[in-house]
């Protein structure tokens, strides 16, 4: 069996559980197991970095330093933000012996910068992607997917090093191998204004209606996603998008593992795609499970 | 492990691979210092001699022009010895394809231990063709080879110049330690040349500190720490201290540590746009 | 040595008002190996000079020493005067008590006198150690041999072709012309490209002086200044030129059209045998192996049966041929940075989000050159590639890779700016209803005439500019969306467009880094050939005889480009105008025995002027190895002396025995 | 000290920037501390170390070595060269003791007359302060 260590996120033990339900039910029948890191703690996300250096670089540090310590080569962090920020560090003190001894000072653990940080796409190119669609159950031949990469999976390039930065295909590779087909289209790595999801609504709204209306336009019938913001934007505020734009997108929104937990048969509530906001109505394209309704709250 | 060698060598001198073995001989007492031996004839091979008081680095020979009328060599190194055979390489000294090196792999030479031990790095030689023995199990990280300097340094200018004051007086001027130096290979040393006498030839003291200033120097991003100097050294005068100040600037200023890389240029005769300059007005 | 002459000037009262000249003479006489120590008002003037003229020979001095002001302002006065009078001009020095005693130091106190003194006998002990020089001959060939067939290659060539001297000028492509050939009209005048190129290149072509070796590259530089010896390889053209008479009928009837056109970036498709373009240098065809079914199926063979010259040879094979020169002119030119992804360093990460490569009518602003081109794919008609329409909105985009640390190019490519207002312009002289963008950083027009180009372009011509840089470009239903920001206003801007053109910044051409090597060039991080001084020495390198002109030395435009070369042919004409080469014989010199071949100094020479050498018996046995001086490259620097472990090297005028005797003089 | 100490400085300096910034000192009068012996030599490059150690052997108080700044050699990298190995020198002083507040390396371009009158004036000064460099004399001196 294969293990990883887990790196949720705050985003994942909260708004986005839905998220977290759908990554472990997918790996489930594929004999993935996950290994939650005891005692993370906030990588720091966008705050930190604003506010003081060190504290940037320890608080990833410390979780990097907690995987170390637990051994593992590979950490999940499913959220970009997260894996981009584990990985920024990784690389900073990879180099710096100096670093390395001040932030070990720091988080009081011992840290080399050695693990290797996975996003969704990449633990499923861990596993296989032949292997992936070996266990197809039920192809998705009925899924026209939009990718949407956003902007933190591929970028910056330079630290991230994963995919071609303005023209990804990774998560396309995957879909593809569970019978579904996927859309050129021209968002796929636009940003949605997760930044500004609460400052500034409008802006998130029009960054977001942009890139709901470019998939449909290209034939889409769902936007797959593999991060937590993205998703928010995307999913929750499409009810509100549609009435400022006056339109009715109608666009149901997956996280990459939602689907390759389908293809493999899994049940939808088991992956958590009934909490989703916008949900498949009936006579769209999808086959499996019954028409569900979400429940507004 | 000294079987293996004396037939590795036997071989070699048998088949004409080689058509001399610089070694170590046998030492005249039982406990004595073994001294180099430059075998030729196959049944001469069982005067080799392998064990932990193989002190001398014996690459220092591979320059001298008797020593290249012999023919093409076959040589025993240790891990540290090896080091010299890169900086001759870089220098043109050496063709390295036209010899064959056996390593020792080695845990440590001298009782007490050679101060280089602690530090090494090298317990099997790069660059031999074939290495004879085991890797010695090491017991943690090497030492810093920088320790003795370190502590050195703590004392004052006044003190340190008081010390080489001191050391240089004795020096006799037998040039032991240019000997015993494989990359001290210069045809003419600028000792002996004079016009101009850049250096006076009388053992006074200015003179003496001037010869150790320069033979240092001279070994600048060159001296590989073999420390033969300093064990040749008839009055004792610790030689390693300025050896290590150089290879530690090298390292520190210019990541750069002699004898370790093939492909790096040597630093003198190199510069880098970047070279820290903050001393300089 | 010790019949030295020391001669002190008063420098009227420049020095003497700080001495009593008596008491300082008195004292410089004293000095061991000074035969004669006297004083005079002005020893520049020509009494003064007649002075020690005499002195020389009346006294049979062995060698002077002149204590008067710098010898940066008279040693070669002195030098001059005491070879007239019969003394090797090198056994002169200068005691500097001018500059560096009298002016700068308290008149008459005893210090100052000390100092004097001091310097004074300070270089009696240098000169007693000097020895007599004759100044290094160096044979001369006068013949140049130019790299590279644009512009700048082409002006060089013929001025010194046209000054007598002859010239063999290696291309690497078909034809001469470079990028230049293949432009539509000129800033800021907008005339015809080709017109004032064409009549260059055939005189070229035709010129008896020039020996023109085109689809051939530099293989190998041997030599030094004067006596370059060139390797040239002739690539295979499967034509034999000399026999063709170009009548082309073998290009009319080539069935194959498949590959892309050079000339035309792709653009267009070309046929198997070709010839680059209609006004060639040489018009002569050339057969492209790739493309060609005889070679690629052994099918075809029309060229063969057609041509009545008998001069295609499907056998070819490259040749080789060496070549005697004094000179090198450099003029590799330019090639465009590569907008795609896929870059062959990664320090130059390419543009992605602009779509070059993905979408048809995202192209570079050459390839816009070829659809304003009269000559070009479409004759001059402004035609998009993907679908052959009238595009009625470009976009055109400035500093793409430009100015932007990011991808790896912080340098300005310098002639975006000019070439994006004349391509705006002339396409509205094309397109009269259509309309122009432009997204640029800053507007650099630097030059005569070029402000109010770009003034007409933006006033008269329309052409709508927005400072700012653009994020992304995406096709939506046969449109190019074009995104990006006004900083003047601060809004985003979004163009729906139907042609890209992105003015990409501007990079050595290809093996440039190669040829540098081989010649021994220096060049910076991004490639450009370094020159020997930026402001004095401009077109010169640091390997004597070797010059650079155009944009191998950094981008640069048309005019310039055309300046440059002819002041690198100026510098050649200036080095051939001696019957030989005459060099300053203070250079570096090697004791070959002492020396223990350990090199450092090669590594060191700053002009690459030490060599590895072999000294050998008469039987031709390796005795052993040596550092070698080559004097008609040594500069004189002396940084090999200090190098030198044993001292084995030592630098004639700044001697071990000159330098040890003035230190032990000093104090 | 004795109240009437004047230093012994020597110059080595390089023939197109430093030689030339004390030229031009000459030319505009700027005065200085006559305590300086210059020795023109064509490029900081050709400065060996045993020169300083010959120029304290000779009895100076303090040595100076000064050429073209970076970028500027006249012979486009003698003075890197010289940076290098000045770098490795002064390692090996500061190990050996040598007073290295008395060895002063500077990059002066010809312009720079100001700065060369004011480097030796401070240099003298400061010199005169720290009086004669005994420690370096006496070995000089001793016979063993």
């Amino acid at each position: 069996m294969m293990e990883f260590g887990y790196y949720p996120g705050c985003a994942l033990h909260g708004s986005s559980n839905d998220y977290e339900q759908s990554v472990q039910a997918c790996l489930k029948p594929l004999g993935v197991g996950l290994k939650e890191l005891d005692d993370w703690l906030c990588c720091g996300a966008t705050a930190a970095h604003t506010l003081n250096h060190m504290l940037a670089v320890s608080l990833p540090a410390r979780n990097l330093a907690l995987a170390e310590r637990d051994g593992f080569a590979d950490v999940f962090a499913p959220c970009p933000m997260c894996s981009m920020e584990l990985i920024k560090v990784n690389r900073a003190l990879d180099g710096n012996p100096e670093l390395r001894k001040r932030v070990s000072e720091i988080v009081e653990l011992p840290v080399e910068g050695k693990t290797q940080i996975l996003n969704l796409i990449q633990v499923f190119q861990k596993i296989g992607v032949d292997q992936i669609r070996a266990a197809v159950k039920k192809p998705l031949s009925h899924v026209k997917a939009a990718c949407y990469y956003g902007c933190l999976l591929t970028r910056p390039p330079d630290t991230l090093q994963f995919d071609d930065p303005e023209h990804p295909r990774s998560m396309e590779t995957v879909l593809e191998a569970l019978g579904a087909s996927t859309v050129a289209w021209n968002y796929a790595t636009e940003c949605c204004g997760a930044g500004l999801t609460m400052a500034r609504e409008e802006l998130v709204c029009e960054l977001s209606h942009r890139i709901l209306t470019n998939a449909a336009a290209h034939g889409a019938n769902c936007l797959v996603v593999a991060c937590p913001m993205c998703h928010t934007n995307l999913d929750m505020k499409q009810a509100d998008i549609d009435r400022r734009y006056g339109v009715h997108h109608d666009m149901v929104v997956y996280y990459l593992s939602d689907l390759v937990g389908m293809a493999l048969g899994v049940d939808e509530t088991e992956l958590g795609v009934n909490k989703h906001f916008v949900v498949r109505q009936a006579g769209q394209p999808l086959e499996s499970g019954a028409t569900q309704t979400a429940e507004m709250q | 492990m000294i079987g293996q060698l004396r037939d590795k060598c036997r071989r070699l001198l048998q088949d004409g691979a080689v058509q001399v073995v610089i070694g170590y001989g046998g030492a005249s007492t039982p406990d004595g210092m073994p001294h180099p031996i430059f075998v030729r004839r196959p049944d001469d091979v069982d005067k080799l001699v392998w064990n932990d008081r193989c002190m001398s680095n014996l690459t220092t020979y591979l320059t001298r022009d008797a020593v290249k009328a012999l023919g093409k060599p076959a040589i025993v190194v240790k891990g540290c010895d090896a080091r010299a055979l890169v900086v001759l390489e870089q220098e043109c000294q050496i063709d390295r394809s036209a010899m064959h090196v056996i390593g020792m792999a080695c845990a440590g030479v001298g009782s007490p231990r050679a101060p280089k031990c602690a530090s090494c790095d090298v317990h099997v030689p790069a660059l031999a063709d074939e290495v004879i023995g085991e890797a010695p199990e090491t017991t943690g990280p090497a030492d810093s080879p920088y320790s003795e300097l370190e502590e050195f340094l703590k004392k004052s200018t006044v003190e340190r110049f008081a010390y080489w004051r001191e050391e240089t007086a004795r020096c006799i001027r037998c040039y032991a330690c240019r000997e015993v130096c494989p990359t001290c290979y210069c045809r003419r040393c600028i000792v002996d040349k004079n016009r101009p006498t850049c250096i006076e030839t009388s053992a006074t003291v200015k003179a003496n500190f001037a010869w150790h200033v320069t033979r240092a120097f001279h070994q600048a991003g060159r001296c590989t720490g073999c420390g033969e100097c300093t064990r040749a050294c008839p009055v004792g005068i610790n030689m390693r201290l300025l050896n290590q100040s150089l290879a530690r600037a090298a390292e520190e200023h210019f990541s750069y540590r002699a004898g370790t890389d093939r492909e790096t240029p040597p630093i003198i005769g190199a510069y880098g746009l970047e070279d820290k300059e903050s001393f300089i007005r | 040595m010790g019949r030295i002459g020391v001669f002190i000037c008063w420098c009227g009262e420049n020095i003497a008002r700080a001495f009593d000249m008596d008491e300082l003479t008195e004292a410089v006489a004293e000095i061991p190996g000074v035969r004669c120590a006297i004083d005079y008002k002005y020893m520049c003037s020509e009494p003064g000079q007649a002075l020690i003229r005499e002195k020389i020979r009346s006294e049979k001095l062995e060698a002077i020493v002149v204590a008067s002001c710098s010898p940066h302002m008279h040693l070669k006065t002195f030098r001059a005067a005491a070879q007239a009078a019969g003394l090797n001009p090198y056994l002169v020095e200068m005691a500097n008590i001018r500059e560096q005693c009298s002016w700068v130091h308290e008149p008459y106190e005893d210090e100052t006198v000390a100092k004097a003194v001091s310097i004074i006998r300070m270089t009696v002990q240098k000169v007693l150690r000097n020895r007599a020089l004759e100044p290094i001959h160096v044979p001369l060939t006068k013949r140049a041999l130019v790299v590279g067939g644009g512009v700048a290659g082409i002006q060089a060539s013929l001025d010194l072709a046209d000054s007598g001297y002859e010239v063999v000028l290696v291309e690497r492509e078909p034809s001469i012309g470079g990028k230049m050939a293949g432009l539509s009209e000129t800033f800021p005048t907008l005339d015809c490209s080709q017109c004032i190129l064409t009549p260059r290149m055939v005189e070229v072509g035709q010129h008896p002086n020039i020996r023109l070796y085109t689809y051939s590259e530099v293989e190998s530089v041997e030599g030094f200044v004067g006596n370059f010896t060139i390797t040239i390889r002739q690539k295979a053209r499967y034509v034999d030129i000399a026999k063709c008479t170009g009548c082309l009928e073998c290009w009319n009837r080539c069935p194959s059209r498949e590959a892309p056109s050079e000339f035309d970036y792709g653009l267009t498709k070309r046929k198997a045998i070709y010839v680059p373009f209609p006004q060639a240098v040489p018009a002569r065809p050339i057969i492209d192996l790739n493309s060609c079914a005889k070679f690629l199926r052994n099918e075809c063979g029309t060229c063969l049966k057609v041509c009545e010259a008998k001069a295609i040879n499907f056998d070819d094979q490259d040749k080789v041929v060496t070549e005697q020169v004094g000179a090198i002119v450099v003029a590799t030119g330019y090639r465009m940075y590569d907008i795609g992804r896929e870059q062959e360093n990664a320090k130059y990460t390419g543009y992605g989000e602009y779509g070059y490569g993905q979408y048809k009518d995202v192209i570079d602003s050459l390839q816009f050159e070829r659809l304003l081109s009269a000559s070009g794919p479409t004759g001059g008609e402004v035609k998009r590639p993907s679908d052959g329409a009238v595009p009625k909105k470009v976009v055109f985009i400035a500093c793409v890779g430009s100015r932007d640390n990011a991808k790896g190019i912080p340098y300005c490519s310098k002639i975006c700016c000019m070439y994006t207002a004349k391509h705006t312009m002339l396409y509205k002289h094309k397109v009269h209803d259509g309309q122009a963008y432009v997204f640029y950083m800053d507007i650099r027009a630097g030059g005569k005439g070029y402000e109010e180009f770009v003034r007409r372009a933006i006033e008269k011509d329309g052409a709508r500019y927005y400072r700012g840089r653009v994020s992304k470009i995406t096709e939506e239903n046969g449109k190019l969306i074009v995104r990006g920001a006004d900083t003047l206003t601060g809004a985003p801007v979004a163009v729906e467009a139907d042609l890209v053109v992105l003015a990409a910044a501007m990079r050595p051409a290809i093996g440039v880094l190669e040829l540098a090597q081989k010649i021994k060039l220096g060049y910076d991080e991004f490639g450009f050939l370094s020159e020997s001084h930026p402001k004095l020495r401009p077109v010169e390198t640091n390997t004597a005889g070797v010059y650079i002109c155009g944009a191998c030395h950094a981008p640069k435009d048309i005019p310039e480009a055309v300046a440059q070369a002819s002041a690198a042919a100026g510098k050649v004409q200036v080095l051939f105008s001696k019957g030989e080469l005459t060099r300053e014989p203070e250079v570096a010199s090697v004791n070959e025995q002492a020396c223990a071949a350990c090199f450092a100094c090669v590594r060191t020479c700053p002009y690459l002027a030490i060599d590895k050498a072999e000294i050998r018996d008469r039987q031709g046995n390796l005795l052993k190895m040596t550092a070698r001086v080559n004097p008609s490259l040594c500069m004189g620097c002396g940084t090999c002396v200090a190098v030198c472990p044993s001292k084995s090297v030592d630098l004639e005028g700044f001697s071990e025995e000159q330098i040890y005797e003035m230190v032990n003089g000093l104090i | 000290m004795s109240e009437d100490f004047e230093p012994k400085i020597v110059a080595f300096v390089c023939n197109w920037c430093t030689y030339l910034a004390a030229d031009l000192a000459g030319t505009n009068r700027l005065e200085y501390p006559p305590n300086v012996r210059i020795l023109r030599l064509p490029c900081t490059g050709r400065v060996d170390f045993n020169l300083i150690i010959k120029a304290l052997e000779m009895g100076a108080d303090a040595v100076v070595v000064s050429g073209c700044h970076p970028g500027d050699c006249h012979y486009t990298a003698g003075n890197y060269h010289a940076r290098r190995r000045w770098i490795l020198f002064r390692e090996l002083l500061e190990t050996m003791g040598v007073e290295t507040d008395r060895i002063f390396f500077s990059w002066i371009s010809a312009a720079e007359s100001k700065k060369w009158q004011q480097m030796i004036t401070e240099i003298t000064d400061q010199i005169r302060e720290m009086g004669p460099y005994q420690a370096y004399h006496e070995i000089s001196e001793a016979t063993a």
